[in-house]
């Protein structure tokens, strides 16, 4: 399955106040992961339309991780409930049509938790490294 | 009104008095009560500080035999076997961990599906007093008594679900309607130290004793009870706590279910009165409840 | 029966209560039935209701906006009615519902078994299952045009600013667009049947809705069209919703 | 379009990792780039001035920075685009650094993924707008909701500022449970003394409005501009005219029990709470009365030298704007009848902490001393047992009710100076004495008056011969102790009032499992909501002693003051927008939306020759948050500065 040389593109939708302030902090920290994953910033996590996540895997990207405050910490308040909820409808339902589980993940990470970002992208990376290659057959 | 009976070990022992006249009450009243045959032990104190799947499995085993013999509901009387058995219910309808491991256990399955009642709960909720106190035939006018609950009858409240916690009050209800005088004491849900009976005598002689003391003072003559235990401490250390701290009690603990008995006009002599250590009689007499045997 | 349908209506009519009256009429064939707009206590003569008249009327309100409307109800369509009303698409003083009783055949004994004996497979032959069945769309979106719910004045199909996904009958616009269509009814979806039946190529669209109708009931316990007061599914949210695919 | 990519070496924390001469190659290579460089610090003076000279020289209107995280320099480089006369919002930052060269240690492998960084942040300012700040006006004028200590200090800054203040108490007078109080620890001051020259601060400023007998009915509108109905209660009697002389009161002949004074004393019908109310006026308690009760009496009326007693006196609704409102809504006592093992509430020896302050306090129903409501009789054993309701997850709140073991402490001080024979016993759990003096408040306590501490619970409170017996473990001897009390104190914990869950959503804040109101940030926005505009002070957010009440209140009063000194207020752009021509009306983004930031607007559309309804966004509202976008199904509502063709066109480049 896996292609020569191929190297998981991995999108990571993060919530401004508490995942990409703890993603930064993996980098004050200088702890190392791999390049894998891209960032987007978004204000909040329920900010992410199910639709961007589609158009990440049809797109190619081998993984969609959303990251968010952790339940309670919202800076809105409520955002990530709902992001929670929407998601967990997506989730199910991609899968249902046979996307393998580990191509979209979501995440609490808080802007504290440096350790916690980084360690979950190891593990995502070799997750996806396992599930190899996001083939979607035919063009666009 | 059809039960499952579960008399458990102390009724058939040590408490046969109260196995015999909650017989009697159920007969004089119509409720048809049942044996469970074949009937294990609920495990009691020594299973659930030992193992605590043994303390689920035994009283589901009991439960398990109760629905095979079509009923969907067990009376109790002693406290303890009520306690576990719902204890045991509560875990195999909430915790379907435990209930996976009891069920691999007893190798059957079950999720709490027979109730567990209180014969207390029967009387007072099912039957209802109002019905019961229509079928009194000799009111027991004029007898003070301390309504005693013990630990195990109200607590832990989320699972026993009987009484109140703090002041429960079946006992005196019921009490109450066959015309005796429940006191207002403050012990009802005291210890009486339990099962320290053998092994630390003296805890129980002092707990014990502080009961009798409390409705002696609060002016009961005599003090009914729901648990075997209770009574047994009650009534069979009496002796000793005189001795050790120099009293002179004489009051005679009954089972609810005993006066109960004597109030719907059971014969006196099917209701055990034999097996008690402070002699009852003389205060029935007194109060012109028995006449002269 | 179906007198008293007819006087109810022309009742609605004598009264000036309505503009339209949304009902069915017999078809060509003599035999099923096909939708009725009643503008007038004759046209009311045209009634029929018997277990022909499966079409879901609700689809027709999105036309009607603006009028005062009688629509002749049965179970679905009192549902999709539920959900439009939810959705402030229509007041209530503007809708007269006449709820009539079906006369169903038997419902199957478990709504979703054909969703579990999907789920039952491992992800590679579901992904092959639907790669096959969308790859016939041919995106002529009468799935949408048919759907109650599907009112929205331009819909993201459609739009190129942002191009939501790609237009061209493709697989991977297909599945985007099928994709985008569930999601898009996610809570919302009564599951009348009315885009599987309008689906020229045969997609088993409703497996599609009922997959995301079992799981919003599963995970928190929402049903759409139950209420009117109830809050869409996707803006409300209960703070026990399940956590346990999170990381 | 012109696009200028402006790579950061930041020294050697960016590159040292990546090469930033190839990541600067590459951006040219980009589609609309015009220009890309490289520079040491590029947030350092020369470093904006490059930007700037470099915007000038090649006309340049957007720009992509890449460097550091966006939280820290972001706003420097929208600046020097402001200076060089671009619109500050046509700038993008590329994270390369804690993203990327801080992260990553392979030069070629980070390289590679700071070139993909800096073509997302390309693709996403291709669809940058021009945005311009909003503003919006406000009413300067502030509603203070509870008149207590809060409620005072609030109202005193913001007079002192000259700007007007409103307080809506519900009960007849301000002050407040503080004015319950008789002393106030550690320092022992005299709760009136304190707090009485505050009412009459509030009540002679002519910058303060009290409405007393008042509640909110509805809130509407939003900061700067919020819209409230006050439901004024029918007092019977006219605050214009009474000039509070008591003869009403000296003769009415209805008495019943004085809630101010916990039930342990008397008050009339016709009363006033207090002696130091303010307003210093009566109000008839109707419930009461006579007149309201028979019809047959009228004896306030006739005696009132003023004609101030009007029967017929209506509930009012009155409509105000504000610009802010301060929640100041207090606390109310724990209920301890849930208590079996305190008796439920039965055994009138049994009495909370609020009684106590009444019975010590000199003007109160006892006159001071210490005695048992039972049989009057003066308590010599007193037991007071500690977190009555706090801390306890089974029958009360999980929370420390933060004040008890310093309130309680004093009262066992209070009884030795009330009775010199008496004795105080004390049931605590833990001594939380944190603040200012305190410890050793209570290590005085102690030692120089004589309480006796205990640690462990009370398992039962029951009576016997006339007295308590309170029954409970040392848990530090081991030793169960019983105690044979004249009267048993408990330190009920502070609860939140029994209607705040119904204020909470009648001003559209958030409140917790405890119904305490909830702050925007625990550690950073204590004293505001999320709810912009409103604000919270005191007890009502979470239980507070009398210096953290007024430091909150003081808080909140400067955010508001911070607020109002604004002509205009400005806010950010970055906020949610609607195009009518998409919006269904499906209120999806209404019923999302955590601020209530949309309303529901019926347009004409002409088109379709019909009324229709749309979402509107309420700008000063709006936080920015998107949510209303992601359930938007037909995108017809878009978040500025994250919007779905920016993001949809970054996802065009992954």
């Amino acid at each position: 399955m896996t292609k020569e040389g191929w190297e998981p593109n991995i999108i990571g939708f993060l919530c401004n106040w508490c995942s990409y302030a703890g993603a930064d902090l993996a980098g004050t920290s200088r702890m190392e992961y791999p390049p894998n994953i891209k960032i987007i910033r978004v204000p909040c996590s329920g900010r992410v339309n199910p639709l961007f996540v589609l158009k990440c895997l049809m797109n190619g990207a081998d993984g969609v991780l959303i990251s968010g405050c952790h339940i309670g910490d919202c800076h809105y308040s409520e955002g990530n409930f709902h992001a929670r909820r929407r998601f967990a409808v997506l989730k199910r339902f991609l899968e249902y049509l046979g996307l393998d589980p580990r191509r979209f993940q979501m995440s609490w990470v808080s802007a504290s938790e440096g350790d916690k970002w980084s360690k979950l992208i190891k593990e995502l990376v070799e997750e996806i490294k396992t599930a190899g290659p996001n083939e979607v057959t035919g063009d666009d | 009104m059809k039960y499952a009976y579960y008399p458990g070990c102390s009724l058939h022992s040590t408490a046969k008095e109260y196995d015999l006249s909650t017989k009697e009450v159920a007969k004089a009243l119509n409720i048809e009560l049942t044996e469970i045959p074949d009937w294990v032990c609920c495990g009691a104190t020594p299973a659930h500080i030992t193992m605590h799947l043994l303390s689920l499995a035994l009283p589901v085993k009991n439960l398990i035999q109760a629905r095979k013999m079509g009923a969907d509901e067990v009376v109790t009387c002693c406290a303890a076997c009520f306690s576990r058995l719902k204890i045991a219910n509560k875990f195999m309808e909430d915790d379907p961990a435990h209930r996976e491991k009891v069920e691999k256990i007893v190798g059957e399955e079950y999720e709490g599906e027979v109730k567990v009642r209180h014969f207390l709960d029967v009387l007072v909720n099912y039957f209802g007093l109002k019905n019961l106190g229509e079928r009194v035939t000799k009111k027991l006018s004029g007898l003070k008594v301390a309504c005693y609950y013990g630990c195990l009858l109200t607590r832990p409240p989320e699972v026993t679900q009987l009484d109140d916690l703090e002041d429960p009050h079946l006992i005196d209800d019921l009490m109450r309607t066959i015309g005796a005088e429940p006191v207002q004491w403050p012990y009802k849900t005291e210890c009486c130290g339990a099962s320290f009976s053998l092994t630390k005598t003296d805890i129980v002689l002092k707990l014990s004793g502080d009961i009798l003391q409390m409705a002696h003072d609060e002016g009961a003559r005599a003090i009914v009870v729901a648990c075997p235990l209770c009574q047994s401490n009650l009534d069979l250390r009496q002796d000793a706590i005189n001795k050790k701290y120099k009293k002179n009690f004489n009051i005679p603990v009954f089972y609810f279910t005993q006066l109960l008995g004597l109030a719907l006009g059971v014969e006196p002599g099917k209701l055990g009165f034999k097996k008690h250590a402070v002699n009852p009689v003389p205060l029935l007499r007194e109060n012109g409840i028995l006449g002269n045997l | 029966m179906i007198e008293e349908l007819r006087n109810k209506v022309k009742e609605l009519f004598a009264s000036k209560r309505v503009d339209v009256v949304l009902g069915y009429q017999r078809a060509v064939d003599g035999v099923s039935a096909k939708p009725l707009f009643i503008y007038n206590q004759e046209d009311a003569e045209r009634l029929v209701w018997d277990s022909y008249c499966v079409y879901n009327l609700a689809c027709y309100l999105k036309e009607l906006a603006g009028k005062k409307v009688g629509i002749i109800a049965k179970a679905c369509d009192v549902k999709s009615i539920a959900v439009l009303l939810q959705e402030n698409q229509w007041k209530s003083q503007d809708l007269f519902v006449i709820e009539v009783e079906e006369v169903k055949p038997s419902a199957p004994a478990d709504k979703y078994e054909s969703v579990r004996k999907l789920e039952a497979k491992s992800a590679s032959e579901r992904l092959k299952f639907w790669e096959e069945e969308f790859s016939r769309c041919i995106r002529c979106y009468a799935c949408r045009q048919v759907c109650p719910m599907c009112y929205c004045p331009r819909c993201v199909a459609d739009q190129s600013m942002p191009a939501w996904f790609s237009r061209a009958n493709s697989l991977k616009g297909n599945l985007s667009w099928n994709v985008t269509r569930a999601m898009h009814l996610a809570g919302r979806c009564i599951d009348c049947g009315e885009c599987e039946r309008a689906c020229p190529v045969g997609i088993p669209l409703r497996d599609l809705n009922k997959k995301i109708e079992k799981d919003v009931k599963e995970l928190f316990n929402y049903e759409a069209g139950s209420s009117v007061e109830q809050k869409p599914l996707l803006s409300c949210f209960d703070k026990n919703d399940p956590t346990d695919f999170i990381k | 379009m012109k696009i200028g990519v402006f790579v950061c070496h930041c020294g050697t924390n960016i590159a040292g990792t990546v090469d930033v001469e190839k990541v600067a190659k590459a951006a040219s290579g980009l589609a609309n780039v015009k220009y890309s460089t490289t520079y040491k610090y590029m947030c350092s003076s020369p470093g904006q001035a490059l930007i700037w000279d470099v915007i000038k020289e090649k006309a340049l209107d957007r720009v992509v920075v890449c460097a550091c995280s966006p939280g820290l320099h972001e706003k420097t480089f929208r600046k020097c685009l402001e200076d060089a006369g671009v619109n500050p919002y046509l700038i993008e930052i590329a994270n390369i650094r804690e993203h990327c060269s801080w992260v990553h240690r392979d030069m070629e492998q980070a390289t590679r993924k700071a070139i993909a960084i800096v073509k997302l942040a390309v693709a996403k300012v291709s669809r940058d707008k021009p945005l311009e700040k909003t503003y919006i006006s406000i009413e300067k004028k502030v509603l203070i909701i509870g008149g207590g200590i809060a409620g005072i200090q609030s109202a005193i800054d913001i007079a002192f500022a000259k700007y007007p203040v409103v307080i809506v108490e519900r009960e007849p007078s301000i002050g407040g449970k503080m004015a319950q109080f008789d002393k106030t620890f550690p320092t022992l001051d005299c709760a009136a003394c304190i707090l009485t020259p505050k009412m009459v601060t509030v009540s002679q400023s002519k910058y303060v409005t009290i409405h007393t007998c008042s509640e909110i009915e509805e809130v509407s509108g939003h900061v700067g501009n919020f819209t409230v109905k006050i439901r004024k209660k029918a007092r019977s009697v006219d605050l214009k005219k009474c000039a509070g002389c008591g003869a009403c009161w000296n003769k009415c002949p209805a008495k019943t029990a004085s809630q101010f004074d916990m039930k342990l004393g008397k008050r009339t019908a016709i009363y006033v709470p207090f002696p130091q109310a303010v307003p210093n006026a009566p109000v008839i308690d109707r419930g009461n009365c006579l007149y309201f009760k028979t019809k047959k009496c009228g004896i306030c009326q006739k005696v009132c030298p003023f004609g101030a007693i009007d029967y017929d006196m209506q509930d009012e609704i009155i409509e105000e704007k504000f610009g802010a409102i301060i929640v100041a809504t207090g606390f109310t006592q724990f209920d301890h009848s849930v208590y079996g093992e305190y008796g439920y509430g039965k055994y009138k020896d049994v009495i909370t902490g609020l009684h106590f302050e009444r019975m010590v306090n000199s003007s109160g129903p006892t006159g001071g001393k210490v005695l048992r409501p039972s049989d009057g009789k003066e308590a010599k054993d007193v037991v007071f047992i500690q977190c009555v309701g706090s801390r306890d997850e089974q029958k009360g709140v999980s929370y420390c009710s933060r004040v008890c073991c310093m309130y309680t402490a004093k009262h066992a001080l209070l009884l030795k100076e009330h009775n010199k024979d008496a004795q105080a016993y004390v049931f605590y759990i833990d001594i939380r004495a944190a603040g200012k003096n305190y410890e050793e408040f209570v290590k005085n306590v102690q030692d120089k008056h004589g309480a006796v501490y205990l640690r462990g619970r009370v398992s039962r409170v029951f009576e016997k011969g006339g007295k308590l017996i309170v029954r409970g473990a040392d848990t530090l001897s081991g030793a169960q102790i019983e105690i044979q009390a004249d009267l048993v104190v408990l330190a009920a914990g502070l609860v939140a009032q029994p209607d705040a869950a119904k204020l909470a959503q009648t001003m559209h804040i958030p409140y917790d499992k405890n119904n305490l109101f909830t702050e925007a940030h625990p550690k950073l926005a204590p004293a505001e909501t999320i709810t912009s505009g409103v604000f919270l002070a005191g007890a009502c957010q979470s239980p507070k002693d009398i210096p953290d009440t007024v430091a909150t209140a003081s808080a909140a009063a400067a955010k508001v003051l911070g607020l109002l000194v604004q002509d205009k207020l400005e806010r950010e752009p970055l906020i949610a927008k609607v195009d009518r021509i998409l919006c269904s009306g499906c209120k999806a983004c209404y019923e999302a939306c955590p601020f209530h930031a949309i309303e529901m607007k019926e347009i004409e559309d002409r088109q379709l020759k019909r009324k229709r309804t749309v979402a509107e966004v309420l700008e000063g509202v709006c936080t920015g948050c998107g949510n209303c976008t992601a359930v938007c199904r037909m995108s017809a509502i878009d978040l500025e500065g994250f919007s779905n063709r920016q993001i949809m066109e970054q996802l065009g480049e992954i």
